[in-house]
């Protein structure tokens, strides 16, 4: 059984977890056409690379995101949807 | 059939000729190119040169012919379904598999052993009603039974589950068959083969070259080729192929798992399937127990196996067959399922002049082999899309006019 | 004739436990210790079944469980793998898969029609003409499988447990010891699995007729037993690599899921056949099997024994038979090169015949195929793989010891991921790249000499060491000194075939050629066509022939034909190990036993049971429900709801959350009032309803419908990350219990019991109120779901079963009757609420529901609005409307999902049915097309029987109490 | 005014046993099941004791913490850890923002922290719960845990102050890691509608490996 990193609770074996889907940003729905909603709801980046994706750790009730290859099933990071990366490093800088 | 073994028994020389032949080096120009020597790529072939008398036509597998999910899946042939639309197509696919021993000259073992998908719930038999009533309508044979009819057919099932999830009553199915799956392929692939068509495996496709909308060429790890039709029949590989083309669907690639156990003299008749448990059930001509159940509960584009897929599976069925404690899985493998929102496949045309998609197979591509290859062919031949697969274009997602199926909770392969 | 030999040393058997058991009807004893197998070869039984197709006898052939050929039934389970399972006392065995006993099996005819059976033949066969096609497959389906299932046979939950180690080492041979030993001595916490009952290997049987290399085992085996660091499985295999380093390991009593931090397989090699005419006759064995017999079990092969071979090891065997004072008519060594080792001159020196550049051209069978009474050699040309017949010497034996050659046992790096090359050395596939974690160690690694063996497992635990953040000294792979273990191509052709390559599945050489003829000259194609490695032993001894056999065909190196893929399992695995102790969790109500008590039919609602409807003697189902539904429409009835999902949702923005989350509008909702919520996906496909009271003004109680609950509160979790808005979600579900009280006289039952005021005035609908009972805070909503005078009282689920009891006490006089969700169905039927999922499907949206009340579109946003925005543009295409049927119906009862016709096209179906006797005829909600669903319209439902019934569009509430 | 009762999410299943009742805390409750000689006999080997009865606060939000610290109770600094916040009374941080507070038999917390008053505080609110809960000791436990949990429990690997939300038996439920009475005990807590289903899974497998239910005057003499 695969293993995952939840990041408040850490690494468990995947039936722990739901797969949440793609994380996707949604296009401003006052600005976006028709046809860019429709495609934003309907259709996916389904390609296999690296992706970022929702994961629920669901004993805890945690959502966070993982970078996972979908092609190898390589998780690169998780983390907290709020709390990315990029943003880490700069609340460390400051 | 006395003559056609003795034929093998008397003739010293073996002298059955190739399948099809090993072609290696391609022409620079076909009248049309498949890419994927699966099922519905060789079936597509072979009804465009039997029915429309398109022959120049190159078929082009990355591994060998019948190794995708139509060497993966658990063979089940039937036309349950819930919308007209759907129950007509695949209607007709049972139609062509019930004639294709026949016609293709190779025993495919079409097995006609009925069909029933088990309800064990209320809400479960609710949606079974729904799918025999527009079965019913549309003049297939499906109809609700009873606990007593499933216990006539399989005597052998605990019909309690182990008390776990008692079976109330089921979809029987009557056309629901069996059948070898690489035998299809093969199948095809000669009958393509002897009309004209070339059959290309361990052959790449790197890129397919478009020019103002339309389809020119397709770069391959044997060459460039020119063509203005291409049909991607790839399942698995649907997004990959539609990448290059930068076209997108809503297309999602889960694993589906199955395994199989040791041969053991038959016994069980029907094909089962229970939706609230994730199980399908059937037992081959070999004496094995093929079995498969729910989709991977996330994307992901190979086709390793998982222990856990194969606990909960073997789980259910020992609740339904307690006696097969003991029985062993010999194997397990998994494909590659290309699922859609709505559980119908993507047909047709696209947007891009020439290219053409017969993807979206999710965990029902094998049944319509035969029909998927006969309408695809026709819309290859006529650059329109057959009436039987109008309601499968992808241009559906866009108009929010999406099929029927989704509607059926209930998980049925 | 006992084939028992004294007592040897190490062996697993004790002689002082005689067990008694009976196969094929004969009465035989064996010894504790002893396989089915190796009990039955020393009473000098060497027929142990028939095979699949041809039905020919079979004997020993690895007895390793490399091959089926002995597999049997004790009346109680089928499919026994006789070779390596322990014999008990008592068991009364037979071959699976003969007609008539494996001697006098009646399907033995078949192997002499085998020539009318080529290749494939099935596929070209009984297919015409068609209409013959299902006589042609009752035959094939008899003919099918191996045993005969047990219908009888026992469930018995075996345990699954988990268990961790630092690393895992696979194989306890020579490799394995020392790979186990140095990781414990470096302080890493080991698991060693090995299939065997001891530990050891080839350590416990390859001695080359000298025991000096015992000392080893002995050596290393007592130092792993005294090891803290080290815990041994025996018994037990490992089934297969998964993810992440998990591998279940497999024993007779149950599975252990392993997870490692590293895993070292030190799986070894299978040892292959040499594939010559009547290979597979009873008496014909592997070398190792030979070795197995006399070592482990002190069993005699046979009495005057040919030893073909290709190898260094063939000359190990030949010196170890001897030992065991087995007469050795000649060795035959299929290789021509005239390099003499030590055992070599160590034969030669015993007297004993060897043919150089000789092959076995074919086993002389004795009657019926039953055993060998002699091998046919010849000098053997490698190019051509043929014999050259004229110079055929015939000798005298009753047993053939082959040993030409391994395959690694690499199923488990296989499916780790591990890449491979072919090293011409040994000719033998060996690993070139291995995932991370995974170490390969031993003759899997293509390291055949003992102490490169040992020094091998110190190799591979250098790397793991370092793997898991240490860092000590690199060790390199040893290089194989000398000739290759394996002969590059075993094969000897013959015009009669029946030389096998795959046991199982009696498949033979020709039978590939044939195949590749036929253009299935890819090894998987070739798979697939002959089947080979698709039996029950799943390769291991068949699928390097074929492998070599498609490189010869193709005029390929071996390394290009590359292998098939391997998948688990490494053994078949019984369905019940694998299942285990099935849990099936499911949730209760506080009051559950109550009602199971008052005789409710239960159903199962997402994880809940609930009770459907209470049954009564005499009555039917429908009967029931109607009563129940009478009772709350002329008086009281309760129902326990405390399956609703609830959800506090607190803070500052809890209103805002709401507004975003659903379709209404809550912000200026006051407090102890109760809305409506619907909940929509992106795709303005409607999911949920339920009810949002507000409670404070910063904090609203949200009900949400029994299955969705779970899904519904997930969503909320996530949609509150992404719209970071100042919310604290709380999942109250089985907190509270809810009972639902619900008729006209509804309050006069509850206020002698609850503290407030309940009057219509005090209480409306919509409102909400903390009270008291007996002292217990309750909350009590007004909604009018099931009938307008209804109040949903919330308690801690502590209080429910008391407060349920309360109120029935309390409802004495008025008659108050609990009922079930069946007649819920029909009393909110009776008032027009549709139900999501059952009136609405995975597609419906909220316009086909008429419920464009319930949007608040002018809202900046909500999920799912935009969508609706795009549909609203579309046509309908159906819509829900209320119908009735005449009360004179004399019909056939409609049910739900019987369909809407019109002039021959389906144009919705009814979702919703019941006869209401509260109305006083059937009442239901149904699709129809949007012309159909003006008031006052009739429409054709097509009745089960296929008859139509004439419904007409009527407004709702069907019921209406004022 | 009828007193009204208060039932345990496993009484069903445990009146069968006909057990010796008592009263804890309002609630209703099994003492003894097998009779002292039996459960001490369960309690070496594998005992399994509802706890379902100890009285239980719950307080979720960024500052359930400090209220909780404001109400003179000691509250882990660490994510998913435990202490003993008043005496006879467990403290459990279960994620970033909530918490556990139960009294053990003879802890008093919680029916003081029932005062809080949701009108007077903000980005704290209280979790009514209504867990069923368990303690589990004896030889066998971890040959019991290791067939139910996915995880590596033991000593070595599972530090004591540990909270560990996970699966068991295929249900959510929070796991800790105590010494009672000078026993290594583990405590089990899940949502009290799953309450009945574990508990016959724990004194099923329990008895299976020789021991069985221990009543809760055995467990805490």
């Amino acid at each position: 059984m695969k293993l995952l990193k939840c990041p408040i609770n850490g690494t468990r074996p995947l039936s722990e977890f739901i797969f949440g889907g793609e994380w996707r940003d949604m296009p401003n729905p006052d600005t976006s056409s028709d046809l860019e909603w429709a495609s934003y709801v309907h259709y996916r980046d389904n390609a296999p690379g690296i992706k970022k994706e929702w994961w629920y750790h669901s004993p805890s009730g945690t959502w966070f995101i993982a970078e996972r290859n979908t092609l190898t099933d390589e998780v690169l990071a998780t983390y907290l949807y709020s709390n990315p990366p990029a943003t880490n490093v700069e609340e460390q800088s400051a | 059939m006395a003559y056609q073994l003795l034929k093998y028994a008397l003739g010293g020389e073996y002298k059955e000729p190739r399948f099809f032949r090993d072609c290696q080096t391609p022409k620079k120009s076909y009248d049309a190119v498949i890419i994927g020597g699966g099922g519905h790529g060789l079936a597509a072939a072979y009804y465009l040169a039997k029915d429309h008398g398109i022959t120049n036509v190159a078929v082009l597998e990355k591994g060998y012919i019948g190794g995708g999910n139509t060497g993966r899946n658990t063979t089940i042939v039937r036309s349950n379904y819930l919308t007209p639309d759907g129950v007509n197509f695949y209607d007709a696919s049972v139609k062509l598999f019930e004639g294709l021993s026949t016609e293709l000259d190779i025993n495919l073992f079409y097995s006609n052993r009925g069909h029933f998908t088990l309800a064990h719930s209320e809400s479960a038999m609710r949606t079974m009603r729904w799918r025999a009533e527009v079965n019913k309508h549309v003049g297939v044979k499906s109809r609700v039974v009873g606990t007593d009819e499933i216990a006539k057919a399989c005597p052998q099932m605990d019909l309690s589950c182990s008390g776990k999830s008692p079976i109330q009553g089921a979809l029987y199915h009557e056309p629901g068959s069996i059948a070898r799956h690489d035998a299809v392929a093969w199948g095809y692939a000669r009958g393509a083969d002897s009309m004209g068509v070339e059959i290309f495996q361990n052959t790449e496709v790197q890129g397919i070259d478009i020019k103002d909308g339309k389809v020119q060429g397709v770069h391959t790890s044997r060459g460039y080729i020119l063509t203005g039709k291409v049909l991607s029949a790839v399942a698995g590989f649907t997004p990959r192929i539609c990448k290059m083309v930068d076209l997108k669907t809503p297309i999602v690639i889960h694993p589906l798992q199955a395994c199989v156990s040791e041969p053991m003299k038959p016994w069980l008749d029907t094909i089962l399937v229970s939706g609230s448990l994730h199980v399908y059930v059937s037992q081959s001509s070999r004496g094995e127990l093929v079995m498969g159940s729910s989709l991977d509960p996330y994307e992901f584009h190979s086709t390793r196996s998982t222990f856990d897929f194969v606990e909960g599976l073997t789980s259910h069925i020992v609740d339904m067959f307690p006696f097969l404690s003991n029985v062993k899985i010999v194997r397990q493998w998994a494909g590659m399922a290309d699922i859609t929102p709505d559980f119908a496949p993507i047909m047709g045309m696209t947007p891009i002049k020439g290219f053409y998609l017969d993807a979206g197979w999710g965990t029902w591509g094998f049944k319509a082999t035969p029909i998927s290859g006969k309408t695809m062919a026709h819309t290859l031949a006529n650059d329109k899309a057959h009436d039987l697969i109008h309601s499968f274009r992808l241009s559906r997602f866009e108009e929010y006019e999406l099929t029927g199926e989704k509607g059926a909770a209930s998980v049925g392969h | 004739m006992s084939m028992r030999l004294p007592k040897q040393v190490g062996e697993w058997i004790n002689r002082n436990k005689k067990i008694r058991f009976s196969f094929e009807g004969q009465e035989y004893t064996g010894y504790e210790g002893d396989t089915i197998t190796s009990a039955l070869l020393a009473a000098g039984v060497k027929v142990l079944g028939r095979s699949f197709k041809y039905h020919r006898p079979r004997g020993v052939l690895s007895l390793a469980n490399h091959d089926i050929n002995a597999l049997v039934t004790d009346g109680v389970d089928t499919n026994i793998r006789a070779d390596v399972t322990t014999l008990t006392d008592g068991m009364q065995l037979k071959a699976v898969n003969t007609d008539g006993g494996v001697i006098k099996d009646k399907r033995k005819y078949i192997d002499s029609i085998s020539p009318l059976l080529p290749v494939g033949f099935y596929y070209k066969a009984f297919h015409k003409p068609a209409r013959l096609f299902p006589f042609w497959e009752k035959v094939i389906r008899k003919a099918a499988g191996l045993g005969i299932v047990n219908f009888n046979y026992p469930r018995i939950n075996k345990r699954k447990l988990n268990d961790f180690c630092d690393v895992l080492v696979i194989g306890a041979g020579p490799s394995g010891l020392s790979a186990a030993l140095s990781a414990a001595s470096n302080g890493l916490k080991v698991i060693l699995v090995d299939e065997n009952q001891h530990l050891g290997g080839s350590l416990t049987y390859d001695f080359a007729g000298e025991v000096a290399s015992r000392k080893t085992l002995i050596d290393l085996v007592e130092k792993v037993s005294a090891s803290l660091n080290i815990k041994v499985y025996t018994g037990a295999y490992a089934a297969g690599y998964y993810q992440d380093h998990m591998v279940p390991v497999v024993r007779a009593d149950g599975i252990t899921k392993v997870r490692a931090k590293a895993v070292i397989a030190a799986t070894g090699a299978f040892e292959q056949p040499p594939v010559f005419h009547n290979n597979d006759l009873p008496g014909v064995m592997l070398g190792s099997a030979a070795q197995r017999m006399m070592y482990r079990y002190g069993v005699k092969p046979f009495n005057k024994g040919v030893i073909v071979t290709a190898n260094a090891y063939g000359y190990r065997v030949a010196l170890d038979l001897l030992q065991a004072g087995v007469n050795v008519s000649a060795l035959v060594d299929m290789r021509a090169e005239d390099k003499q080792d030590a055992h070599a001159l160590e034969l030669a020196n015993k007297g004993i015949q060897i043919y150089k550049g000789y092959c076995v051209y074919e086993a002389l069978p004795s009657k019926g195929k039953l055993g060998v009474v002699g091998a046919l050699v010849c000098p053997y040309d490698p190019l051509t793989a043929t014999a050259d017949v004229k110079k055929a010497v015939k000798l005298e034996c009753d047993g053939i010891a082959m040993s030409a050659g391994w395959a690694p046992a690499g199923a488990l790096l296989y499916q780790s991921g591990m890449g491979v090359v072919y090293n011409n050395n040994i000719q033998q596939f060996v690993p070139n790249r291995l995932p991370k974690g995974v170490f390969a160690a031993g003759r899997v690694n293509g390291v055949f000499d003992l102490e490169a063996r040992v020094n091998d497992g110190l190799r591979a635990v250098a790397e793991v060491v370092n793997f898991l953040g240490g860092a000590v000294k690199a060790l390199s792979v040893e290089t194989h000194k000398g000739p290759s273990p394996s002969h590059p191509y075993p094969f000897v052709h013959h015009p009669k075939g029946k030389n096998f390559v795959d046991f199982d599945e009696d498949i033979q050489i020709k039978d590939f050629i044939n195949a590749a003829k036929e253009g299935f000259d890819n090894i998987e194609l070739m798979k697939r066509f002959t089947t080979v490695g698709m039996g029950p032993s799943q390769g291991k001894h068949s699928n390097m022939n074929a492998i070599r056999i498609l490189a010869k065909i193709r005029n390929f190196p071996v390394e290009k034909i590359g292998s098939t893929t391997a998948r688990p399992f490494f053994h078949p695995t019984p369905m019940g190990h694998l299942g285990g102790r099935s849990f099936h969790a499911h949730r209760l109500t506080a009051i559950h036993a109550w009602h199971q008590a008052a005789g409710a039919a239960f159903v199962d609602v997402g994880a809940w049971s609930r009770p459907a409807y209470y049954q009564k003697a005499g009555l039917s189902k429908e009967e029931t429900v109607q009563q129940e539904s009478l009772a709350v429409r002329l008086s009281v009835g309760m129902i326990d709801s405390s399956t609703l999902g609830k959800v506090e949702v607190c803070g500052p923005d809890a209103a805002e959350f709401l507004e975003r989350f659903y379709t209404g509008i809550y912000a200026d909702q006051k407090v102890a009032r109760s809305r409506y919520v619907m909940l929509l996906d992106e795709l303005g496909v409607m999911v949920d309803d339920g009810i949002a009271t507000r409670l404070s003004q910063d904090k609203f109680f949200v009900t949400i419908s029994t299955a969705n609950a779970p899904m519904v509160y997930r969503e909320m979790q996530r949609c509150l990350q992404v719209w970071k808005l100042n919310v604290t979600l709380i999942n109250v579900t089985s907190a509270y219990g809810v009972i639902n009280v619900a008729g006209p006289k509804a309050y006069q039952v509850l206020r002698k019991v609850v503290s407030i005021d309940l009057s219509e005035d005090a209480l409306p609908v919509g409102r909400s109120a903390e009270a008291k009972i007996s002292g217990v805070p309750v909350r009590i909503v007004r909604a009018a779901f099931v009938a307008k005078q209804a109040y949903e009282v919330y308690m801690p689920t502590g209080y429910a079963l008391s407060i349920w009891k309360l109120l029935l006490e309390s409802g004495k006089n008025e008659g108050i009757r609990p009922f079930g969700t069946d007649t819920q169905r029909l009393l909110r039927l009776e008032l027009g609420h549709p139900l999501p999922g059952i009136d609405t499907d995975g597609l419906t949206n909220p316009f086909e529901m008429r419920a464009d009340q319930a949007l608040e579109m002018g809202k900046p946003f909500f999920i799912g609005k935009r969508s609706l925005e795009i549909i609203s543009k579309k046509p309908l295409n159906k819509v829900l409307v209320p119908f009735v049927l005449a009360a004179d119906y004399k019909g056939e009862m409609p049910q739900d999902c019987n369909l809407v016709i019109e002039s021959g096209v389906i144009k919705g179906r009814v979702t919703s049915i019941g006869f209401s006797p509260s109305v006083g005829c059937v009442v239901g909600l149904a699709y129809v097309a949007p012309h159909q669903a003006e008031l006052g319209s009739v429409f054709e439902i097509r009745t089960d029987n296929g008859k139509t019934a004439k419904a007409t569009v009527v407004q709702a509430p069907f019921f209406n109490a004022e | 005014m009828t007193e009204l009762i208060k039932t345990s999410p496993l009484s069903d299943a445990q009146k069968m046993m006909k057990p010796l009742m008592g009263s804890h805390r309002g609630m209703e409750v099994a003492l003894s099941f097998e009779g002292p000689k039996a459960e001490q006999k369960h309690k070496t080997i594998l005992g399994v004791t509802d706890v379902s009865c100890f009285a239980r606060f719950g307080i979720k939000g960024a500052k359930a913490g400090e209220w909780l610290a404001q109400q003179g109770i000691k509250t882990p600094e660490a994510l998913n850890t435990w202490v003993e916040g008043a005496p006879g009374t467990l403290v459990l941080r279960l994620g970033m923002s909530e918490f556990l507070v139960e009294d053990q038999l003879i802890g008093k917390a919680c029916a003081k922290l029932q005062a809080f008053d949701q009108a007077n505080i903000q980005s704290a609110y209280q979790v009514v719960r209504a867990d069923a809960a368990f303690v589990l000791g004896g030889s066998e436990v971890l040959n019991l845990l290791a067939e139910l949990c996915v995880l590596d429990l033991r000593d070595s690997v599972l530090p004591s102050n540990f909270v560990v939300m996970t699966q068991i038996a295929g249900i959510s439920a929070t796991l800790i890691r105590e010494s009672l009475s000078g026993e290594q005990v583990y405590r089990i807590w899940c949502d009290g509608s799953y309450g009945l289903y574990l508990w016959e899974i724990l004194i099923e497998i329990a008895q299976e490996l020789g021991g069985g239910v221990v009543g809760l005057t055995c467990r805490f003499q």
